[in-house]
């Protein structure tokens, strides 16, 4: 994306709209939307070149307080309003809002899609692991056999691992943050604007009306060092109170280490986002009640579409319009 | 050498039948080019059958042409043909119904042998193609594969490809029938197989044979002459309404000086739509998108709207089911937006294959809540592009979806259109604001109740907007009674105003106070208007109207409609238009429903009238 | 001790209003079970915000509960409120222009300090709550907030919990007023809070302190009673809307011993009847699907149907017109299935927390092709028991979807219900053939044209059908035109065949012949029989029907709409039914429409009513 | 599945339908539908007790030439139907017939989500990479910049990897086969229908109209033995004209060897269907242009899903539905 000349230095504030918000006090969600209105105005693209579009949903009420151009559009189609606005204007810098039941339960194949064709938009799933704005039925990243409103004796089905999905699905940036993570959360958004092709983010949100501490384990002080692994390229895969464990690759399997006794640090997995298959591996740590859950970049790659940047409008004589009028074949009635 | 006679005619008839891979379309654009070239005015119809290639020889493989020629207005293909070309026993089986009394069958007789009579479902001691008083046909049987095959003796093809070259045959022999120069076709096949010359060779090769074996044969002792159509000057084209929609779409979002967004999924019978639009899009100001379904197709459309392109999106029945939820979200949003509905047989997949205008309900009702928009219908295939530029003219000028409704008979179905120059073409202007003093609100509006339209891109007017009831003016969020009742009503005045921009009603034939009136809609206007000029030819006392404008009505319907004691409205469908019609002016309009996946057909349509008249 | 006047009453109308964790909802429920047992007519309405929790304080955080009981039959919640029970300066604001002039305000000045005022959106110098001539109203100033700690300070609870234990104080409080015993009260919290001691022994002294304040303070002096309404002797329950449809589908199909399947995709205000369904899994008949959106609800629906399970789904507009082409595939298929749309306003999201009954011509029209099916709509929350039950008969027997129309007003309101006994009611019956001597033939019919239905599992009967047109009897894909257009025409008379099988349209209040007939369908039920009855008091010349049965109509509607001068139409959108009846029956049916996300307010509907009588 | 007691023993011609066949004389259609209907005969269950449901498409007519019971739904929707159908009756066989239109295309939702909800049916993508009964326009599993109706100049998107999607979506079996392998396919077929949970088998299906020869590499004598690796489990993963190549895993990398010269075959990769990370691995070879296209079972696993095979009709009491009509409160009017 080209950055215009002269624009005049933006705050956060100059992000707030003037509409109220009226998500829950202590909602996740607001504090993902600071973040956003903090991250913005250093990314020197003007408030007019942005746009925000999300579907319905808690969530999706997001593009109503920042002061950009905004869709709060239908239920699961934010991917596919955004596939036409990005088509059809690359020079915007389009932002989707979706929820774990807008981006993978009714709009599941629009998700898929986008990803598929590597558009240069961002995607943010605010997974909170419920419906929020229906008051609390599961979703589709709900844990298997959990009680909600409408799976009174645990749901049957077992969650999408959204990872597993977005790679499954061809992504080229694919990435975890959560919403209590204020530095991460920003440094994650940043990443995913700057990457070329579809970037998707999905955010641990806690929604503490109906889905209470989904994500304490990540939050909380006494268990998130063990349970959170948060991955930067280049470096290895350490997590625990102290770093004390290592995660290494034996052969092509996982195994966690002792760093403090048994290993060197120079024989642990070195993060690598480039790296696809290993991309995979972490993302099925998901799976695992052993291994920790992966935070930060798991993967980027350099996008297969070709993106076209800038699509001018084409001065067309009125020739050519004649002769596309006139089609192969025409003859004349004197 | 023979005698021949010239025979004058004012209009023929011609059905060109056989298998799917008998090559009968290429004979019949052929044909119809010629003809066009020659002065004619004309209008034809293909059929192809539902499978891609069903079994080779069967009544479900075959693939039809048909071409209604003539010195004067032709309206339609025509109901029942005066020749029918017949390469195997199953085109003979599934078009003979359809051959005038008196008409005149041109068979391939390699193709009524025991294998293709059986595959055709005949038994073998079945006898066909004998002149008889009973059947009161003329048959002319030729061995066409075997001439053909004969004709390409010194070429070597295989004998499959040669076999293929038939329907060369068949357009030359009827080239010479009709007394037409095959110099298009030669110029035709020239260009077509320049990369092959020995496919080019030996399709001229038997052109030129079929011509020739006309003028020698004894069988043949006619040749059939008919006048030039008197047709006002100007430059004429051949077109199909699915092209004739695609250039209307295209040359309106030029003349509207916007880039142009078409957004579909491949389904019968809309499909040919993208395929015309996407070679434009190296040349042209147009993109195309084949989304991963038609919900996708018209979010993304909704999506390039809001970025300040005109969008459009091409469907079928089944397909604009799925657009109905979005469709609801353009008509909150107040984006504009041209859903092209290419109508086919439902209810559900149906007869995908087959013509029906069961899809106009759906357009004016097939939404939750209260979500009015406009619908018009084009009428004949060049009506398509006229009535493509109108929807993108009312869809800029009052920010609104718009549906344009076809069918399949127009999308197929091709005839001369004379077509306008671009710059005779008016300029069309879009609610693009680029600046403005007071603070943008996206709902203010002007008298006739249209909102601004601001695109990202634009600094200063920044603003969101969504499905939710927004409050009039400022666009948020709004759970007001009042506000909503007020937006309620609003949305269909702005589309209750869109009828003072429009053409009034005309009377199509006839005179007012007629005793009965005709009212159609769409792609029955060339029955109509044949069934209806014969009928006055009678001295009858009926009228015709035909309804481009399906919402708003034109203004001064209700005004033609009270002068008539009978009004009938004959629809291919069990009866849409006509329940409209009583409705809004409880005038007791009388249906005539005829739902059989094919256009009226004339002759019986006239009887219906004659009940009243 | 003071002087208590006992005052007697027809009817009341409380509004109990505050923010959204105030527990208005459980104050209304109490106090509405309190009254049901008592023996008065009631009806009640909970008003939600939109939003799960907006800011506290503010206007768009209320939450409200309307209560109408008395002791004749009450039809609506009501317009206008008696008493309002106002929790904060918010819940002030938004419900005092829905006071009756001359009514009661009871208001905990603690929601009324500077800070509630400032979030209400007064000003600091605004002044409420004052008595005066111009206002009308009566104010109570109670501090229930210090009240309710107060009267906790003995218990070690934290401030914030014992915050919350001041709806506690309003029930009793109104308990007093209205001379009730608050035992049911007690033996609700008992079992509530039966794990937490402390919490329940809150409340019940909270509860009980509420009573004694009202008892004790000079405050009050008036105690309101009421007569018993006569009720018809039974067992009676109370019920809302989504409850009475969950369960008169789970009946029906257990009478026609078939297994349940509710497949459906969470959407307000529908998504109650998932709820409640989801917990009898375990001991009915029963299965719940929570699909991955609408239409794999519908489609898994479809495919139970077709496996031999009487399928349903719940859904609301937007959902709703995400089914259309699948609805069309179960009329093809001709699969029974039941849909029931829970109308909320649209279009698009629209304001889903309210009201609308807008989805109708969705109903009828809202799919391609010609696809029509039975639509009919309840009347009032226990209605919803007998039109669900209703439906799926329709269904069953007529091998077809059904639309059962709802709406929010419906689903979230209550009132009592002399529910029947099990045995009382009807068995269904299914069209489900185990064996047969010919050959099975899927599209064979009856003489009311229903085909047979033959699941998996059964031997012999094994056939495949689909979304294709048909050839009648067979079954097998048919391309040809007279048996499409025989099958257009079948599947409308099967449906037409269905006014056979249903209920006479009874004129519901008034004469034959009167001067106006006001023609109403669904939930307007009550707000139009209140209008009427107190006009037919008045002594005007006017009558009720209320149309269950929107397609097909009742046999005998012509009949009753021909009586009278003026057929006026009273709906909660921009004129659908009258549309119908226009078309139908050729009568100038005259629209009055209120879409204001509410129910149609009586006192305006009387006035308009009297415009013509 | 329960296999019932003393039934007939069926032959293929049993399956056989009374409607002409109306594919394209040659399509790889019926070369699939053949190997159906010798396989069926062989599984021991009922014809009555077999359905197959489709969408829409060429391929998607198939359920008219199977005699067992059967729906030819509308485009994308079969999983979605299906998934009603055994919901509600485990007791019976299901086939969900699709193709990459109908099922990746306006049917990727669905798709994705019975294989996360991992049914017990088998899903069967006829993947022609193209639109067949619309007449030839690019489908998702087209390849990059195809020449397609739709795409004259080429299509942008990159196809989906159908394997990696349905990794990703959680599928508990993954198998590729080919419309030209006879017995490989009915091999395939066997074992997913076999398998507890939703078995997926995409077949490389020939168009001969609209895309001819998209899988001619697998199929042509001269190149399949080095294009086509055909897996088995605990085999050693060997192709080429004289299975001369090798790959073995070099840590997670996997690498071409040639056996003959350079390595043991100990060393090489075992197949094991069991390992959800090589299957990951497996099924990337298709965005590579050097490894073979792995075709067999790359993945199977016991399903998560409680599988509820008999779901008797309960024999409710008069009084439990008078309870239920009751309610919790209820009272009576004398
Ligand atoms: C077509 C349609 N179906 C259903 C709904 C109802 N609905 C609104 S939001 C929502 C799910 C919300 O969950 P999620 O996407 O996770 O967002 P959250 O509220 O948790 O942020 C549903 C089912 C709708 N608005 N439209
Ligand atoms: C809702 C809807 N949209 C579009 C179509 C048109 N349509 C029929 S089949 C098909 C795609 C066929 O491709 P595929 O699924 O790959 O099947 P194939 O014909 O190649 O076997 C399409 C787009 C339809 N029938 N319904
Ligand atoms: S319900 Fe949950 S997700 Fe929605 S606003 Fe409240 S806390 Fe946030
Ligand atoms: S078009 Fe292709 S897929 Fe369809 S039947 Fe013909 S060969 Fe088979
Ligand atoms: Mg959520
Ligand atoms: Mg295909």
């Amino acid at each position: 994306m080209e950055v215009e000349k002269n624009i005049p230095t933006l705050t956060a504030k100059d992000f707030e709209s003037d509409q109220e918000i009226r998500w829950c006090p202590g909602c996740g969600d607001a504090a993902i939307l600071k973040q956003m209105q903090n991250l913005l105005p250093s990314l020197g693209i003007p408030k007019e070149k942005i746009v925000f579009v999300s579907g319905i949903g808690c969530s999706s009420r997001f593009p109503y307080y920042m002061n950009t151009y905004g869709m709060h559009t239908i239920h699961g189609r934010a991917t596919a309003i955004a596939t036409g606005l990005k088509l059809t204007r690359p020079d915007l810098n389009v932002w989707i809002i979706t929820g774990d039941g807008d981006a993978l339960s009714i709009g599941g194949n629009h998700f898929i899609h986008l990803l598929r064709r590597d558009l240069n938009v961002n995607i943010l799933l605010f997974n909170n692991q419920i419906y929020g704005l229906t008051k609390g039925q599961f979703s589709p990243t709900s844990t298997q056999h959990q009680v909600t409103k409408s799976s009174p004796f645990g749901t049957d089905d077992k969650p999408f691992n959204p990872m597993t999905l977005a790679l499954g699905a061809g992504a080229s940036f694919v990435a975890r943050s959560i919403d209590r993570e204020a530095k991460h959360l920003q440094e994650i958004l940043k990443a995913g604007q700057a990457h070329t092709g579809a970037s998707f983010v999905e955010i641990y949100q806690n929604c503490h009306i109906f889905n209470d501490g989904a994500f304490s384990m990540y939050t909380d002080r006494a268990s998130r060092k063990n349970a959170a692994l948060f991955l930067e390229h280049g470096k290895p895969l350490l997590f625990g109170e102290e770093n004390q464990f290592g995660i290494k690759l034996d052969g092509h399997q996982p195994k966690i280490v002792d760093v403090k006794h048994e290993e060197s640090l120079n024989d642990l997995w070195i993060h690598d986002e480039s790296d696809g298959i290993k991309a995979n591996i972490l993302s099925l740590f998901f799976e695992t009640e052993t291994f920790p859950r992966p935070f930060g970049i798991i993967f980027q790659k350099s996008s297969k579409r070709d993106i076209d940047q800038s699509q001018p409008y084409k001065e067309i004589s009125v020739e050519q319009y004649n002769h596309l009028l006139g089609g192969k074949e025409n003859w004349t009635v004197l | 050498m023979k005698t021949i006679t010239k025979v004058n005619k004012d209009d023929v008839i011609i059905k060109f039948a056989g298998d799917s891979g008998d090559g009968m379309q290429l004979v019949g654009n052929q044909f119809t080019s010629n003809t066009a070239l020659r002065g004619h005015d004309l209008a034809t119809f293909p059929d192809f059958p539902a499978e891609i290639r069903a079994p080779l020889g069967t009544v479900a493989g075959v693939s039809g042409f048909q071409l209604h020629f003539g010195s004067s207005e032709i309206e339609t293909p025509g109901d029942l043909c005066d020749v029918l070309v017949a390469m195997n026993a199953a085109a003979y089986k599934s078009n003979i119904k359809n051959v005038k009394p008196g008409g005149t069958i041109i068979a391939d007789i390699s193709g009524f042998d025991k294998k293709n009579m059986r595959l055709a479902g005949y038994q073998e001691t079945d006898v066909l193609l004998v002149n008889s008083a009973s059947t009161n046909f003329t048959f002319f049987q030729v061995d066409i594969t075997k001439l053909t095959v004969e004709s390409l003796k010194e070429v070597a093809l295989d004998a499959k490809d040669k076999d293929r070259a038939k329907n060369m045959f068949v357009l030359g022999l009827l080239f010479w029938l009709y007394d037409r120069s095959f110099e298009s076709t030669l110029a035709f096949i020239e260009e077509r197989f320049s990369k092959n010359d020995m496919v080019k060779n030996a399709n001229s090769l038997v052109l030129k044979a079929g011509y020739h074996f006309g003028e020698t044969t004894e069988l043949f002792t006619n040749q059939y002459e008919l006048k030039k159509a008197v047709q006002s000057p100007g430059k004429y084209r051949g077109i199909s309404g699915n092209e004739a929609i695609a250039l209307g779409l295209m040359v309106a979002s030029s003349k509207a000086s916007l880039p142009m967004f078409y957004a579909t999924y491949p389904i019968t019978p809309a499909s040919d739509i993208l395929h015309f639009l996407a070679k434009q899009t190296k040349t042209f100001n147009v993109q195309t998108f084949q989304a991963e379904d038609e919900i996708a197709a018209i979010c993304s459309a909704i999506g390039a709207s809001f970025g300040g392109s005109l969008s459009a999106c091409g469907t079928s029945g089944p397909g604009m089911a799925l657009k109905a939820e979005a469709l609801g979200l353009a008509v909150t949003m107040e984006l504009p937006l041209v859903v092209c509905n290419i109508q086919r047989a439902g209810p559900s997949t149906g007869m995908p294959t087959k013509t029906e205008q069961s899809d106009l309900f759906q357009s004016l009702y097939g939404r939750n809540g209260e979500a009015p928009l406009p619908v018009i219908a084009a009428s004949s295939p060049s009506d398509c592009f006229f009535a493509a530029f109108e929807a993108v003219r009312i869809a800029l000028a009052f920010m609104t979806p718009v549906i344009l409704l076809s069918d399949l008979y127009l999308a197929n179905g091709s005839e001369p259109w004379k077509y306008p120059e671009y710059n005779a073409l008016p300029e069309i202007k879009t609610r693009l604001l680029k600046e403005s003093k007071e603070k943008f609100e996206p709902y203010n509006r002007n008298e006739a109740l249209v909102r601004n339209w601001a695109i990202p891109g634009t600094e200063g007017m920044e603003h969101r907007i969504g499905g939710l009831e927004k409050k009039d003016g400022t666009g948020d969020v709004c759970y007001d009674g009042d506000n909503h009742h007020h937006m309620v009503k609003l949305r269909a005045e702005k589309v209750a105003n869109i009828a003072e921009t429009i053409p009034l009603q005309e009377l199509s034939l006839g005179e007012l106070n007629a005793d009965v009136l005709i009212v159609g809609w769409g792609s029955t206007n060339g029955s109509i208007r044949t069934a209806v000029k014969e009928l006055l030819l009678e001295k009858k006392s009926v009228a015709h109207i035909q309804i481009r404008y399906l919402f708003p009505f034109p203004k001064n319907l209700k005004g033609i409609l009270e002068k008539y004691k009978t009004v009938l409205v004959p629809e291919i469908n069990n009866g849409q238009l006509v329940k409209l019609i009583r409705e809004k002016y409880l005038i007791d309009a009388i249906p005539y429903n005829k739902i059989q996946g094919q256009p009226l057909n004339v002759a019986e349509l006239k009887n219906e009238i004659l009940k009243y008249c």
